[in-house]
């Protein structure tokens, strides 16, 4: 019971980081609010396994975290490798 | 209660998220939200119980594409220009075709019902028998691998297709940059990623190994492995340079290396054929048919695992090297 | 004991679910990047120690949490990477800080 | 009319997924996001293979002796199929992309089909 309420709680937390990210006004904003998701959502797996009562495949979990971070940097490479007109803002 | 709660949650947030991408005219802004849908849908995925799935689309859908997406975006310019023509027409034709679909979803199987029919036919036998037959609990895995072995063989061919299709069209310029040389009172760019990626490298590739051969007892396979693995070159790749990366692992030899996973694929194939039995039929390979089928698996993962990694890797070279250094001569 | 072990973990997870929703509300209602940059990126490595920490007292000694381990450290490693990556990109390339003698925030006052 | 709401809601964010991208394909002009249209309908697809094969009350289809009843694996199989066959055709159109960029100057494809009338009215001409 504990774990669905906490799985609902982190819900909540990937929402409101996806209102950021559809907000902006920044490109940066938006990466901030990715990179916010992403770690919310590696958690959110976590606890999803205890509440489904099978916790051994939280190696997921550890994917996710690899790749929302390798998208991270990528996005961060490629919007710097892109001379950017002014302040970033869409 | 919770779950199904959850469920809808998710599923919101996912037509949430495809109806930003659509409205936003920023290119940079739609890929990333594009690798949230991804990373959402593996979510929804993990939700669902497809833990597999998940984990390809996590890696391979969510990685891969994004960073392709973005690597093109670089060549093309991020900014969209408006549409000259009015949304209506389109607009009637796809709430027109949606509200046919809605009408078809009333006669579908309840979500979660035992009694759907997919569930009657060939699938019981998979989860029944496989354990027995195959020896791993693993049921996607025994599946994909030995099932319908066929069907995976053909899949890995289609992704040294699409190599050859990339290659073939904008190809890898390997043509190296003048070396930069960092005076002493200069700091090399981004000196915090480069010394964190160097320390988290070796153990992302360890974490790749593991995936591979743990893809009998859990979630993975040469699929998901294949892919983190080329993830930690793309890491190397966007914190050092695209030219420390060709001389960490060349194109030359990773070009070789693609077509011979195919070929340990097949060659298995063929092996199984000359020991006598049909071809991709595992259980001839040692005396006891269940090692058989545990040695077969096991090489053919190897053989996915080594073309998909090196396939990811090549065509990530293709793009960044055409956005960086411009067309082969 | 059981039931300690219980307790602790509940209350773990309700302190990290707890920091999890400040830093949202926090990226929200702050005025400018720098700020949610602020409130995300210092409650990320908080909730997720509470968080994973309340797995690992239901889980035991498995390798579960071996992994779960592995994902707490990883959170570590990655996060204030990313966001240091983050926040230096965006000041490289000239993003305003939101500044209180700021012309335009000034502006915005006045208008409020 | 009885609609059971829960049981139907997948569906309908399928086909609602399925629009969106379908509607991305056809109402905008660039290419990169006909792309990003395109993969949202494939993940549309992919979400009703996996919606149909979970079973209420089942588990993930790894074998353990304290489970009694499972998803249904064989749909997993064919999406972990489609989803890498999907990301290399997204690879391949990605590089016909860049091709038409380097041979027109754009990605819009409006700009593009105007361009092919011109060039044949040219060659008509000649």
């Amino acid at each position: 019971m504990m774990f669905g309420f906490s799985c609902l709680a982190l819900l909540v937390v990937m929402g409101v980081a996806l209102v950021r990210a559809f907000a902006g006004p920044s490109v940066y904003d938006r990466i901030l609010a990715v990179n916010m998701f992403g770690t919310k959502t590696v958690l959110f797996l976590a606890v999803f396994g205890f509440f489904t009562g099978r916790p051994d495949f939280l190696d997921i979990a550890l994917v996710y975290a690899l790749i929302n971070f390798i998208g991270v940097i990528a996005v961060l490479r490629f919007v710097e490798s892109v001379t950017h007109t002014g302040t970033g803002a869409d | 209660m919770i779950e199904s709660l959850i469920n809808i949650i998710l599923f919101t947030m996912l037509a949430a998220t495809s109806l930003a991408v659509v409205r936003l005219h920023n290119l940079f802004a739609i890929t990333m939200l594009f690798g949230v849908y991804s990373l959402l849908s593996a979510v929804i995925f993990v939700e669902l119980d497809a833990v597999d799935v998940a984990f390809t689309e996590a890696a391979v859908g969510a990685g891969i594409s994004t960073m392709l997406i973005l690597s093109t975006l670089v060549i093309t310019g991020h900014h969209e220009k408006n549409p000259k023509h009015g949304p209506w027409l389109p607009l009637v034709v796809v709430i027109l075709t949606g509200a046919v679909l809605a009408w078809g979803t009333l006669d579908m199987p309840l979500f979660g019902s035992l009694d759907n029919p997919i569930h009657q036919h060939v699938a019981p036998r998979y989860i029944q028998d496989s354990p027995e037959e195959i020896g791993i609990p693993n049921m996607v895995t025994s599946v994909l691998a030995s099932y319908r072995g066929y069907d995976t063989m053909g899949e890995v061919v289609v992704v040294f297709a699409a190599l050859i299709g990339v290659l073939a069209l904008i190809g890898i310029n390997e043509k190296k940059c003048a070396k930069r040389q960092y005076s002493s009172d200069e700091r090399p760019p981004r000196p915090v990623l480069q010394v964190m990626s160097k320390l988290l490298i070796p153990y992302i590739m360890l974490f790749a190994l593991y995936v591979q051969f743990h893809g009998d007892f859990g979630p993975g396979g040469g699929f998901q492995a294949g892919v983190i693995f080329a993830a930690a070159i793309i890491l190397y790749t966007l914190t050092f340079s695209l030219d420390d990366a060709f001389d960490l692992i060349s194109p030359r030899v990773l070009r070789p290396l693609a077509a011979i996973g195919v070929l340990i694929y097949g060659g298995t194939g063929i092996v199984t054929m000359l020991l006598g039995g049909t071809f991709l039929n595992y259980s001839v390979l040692a005396g006891d048919p269940k090692s058989g089928q545990h040695y077969g698996i096991l090489a053919i993962e190897f053989g996915v695992g080594l073309t998909v990694a090196t396939v990811m890797m090549l065509i990530f070279y293709a793009f960044v090297s055409r956005g960086e250094k411009g067309k082969v001569e | 004991m059981a039931l300690i072990v219980d307790a602790l973990s509940w209350a773990l997870l309700i302190a990290g679910v707890v920091l999890g929703i400040t830093g949202a509300i926090g990226t929200i209602r702050f005025p400018d990047f720098y700020t949610r940059v602020h409130a995300s990126s210092v409650t990320d490595t908080l909730c997720a120690l509470c968080i994973i920490a309340g797995l690992i007292l239901q889980a035991g000694f498995t390798l579960v949490t071996v992994k779960l381990v592995f994902i707490l450290l990883f959170l570590w490693y990655t996060s204030p990477v990313a966001t240091h990556a983050l926040v230096r990109a965006a000041h490289h390339m000239g993003l305003p800080p939101y500044l209180s003698n700021n012309a335009s925030a000034d502006a915005q006052k006045g208008k409020s | 009319m009885n609609i059971d709401f829960v049981g139907l809601y997948n569906y309908w964010v399928v086909i609602f997924l399925m629009m969106v991208g379908f509607y991305t394909v056809i109402a905008y002009d660039n290419l990169v996001k006909k792309v990003v249209g395109l993969n949202i309908f494939q993940t549309a697809v992919f979400m009703m293979y996996i919606s149909a094969s979970k079973v209420d009350g089942g588990s993930v289809p790894i074998y353990s002796e304290s489970i009694e009843l499972y998803s249904n694996p064989l749909p997993h199989v064919l999406i972990l199929t489609a989803i890498v066959v999907g990301v290399a055709i997204t690879a391949l159109a990605l590089a016909l992309i860049i091709r038409i960029k380097e041979a027109y100057g754009t990605i819009n494809e409006d700009d593009i089909i105007r361009m092919d009338l011109e060039e044949d009215a040219r060659r008509d001409k000649l």
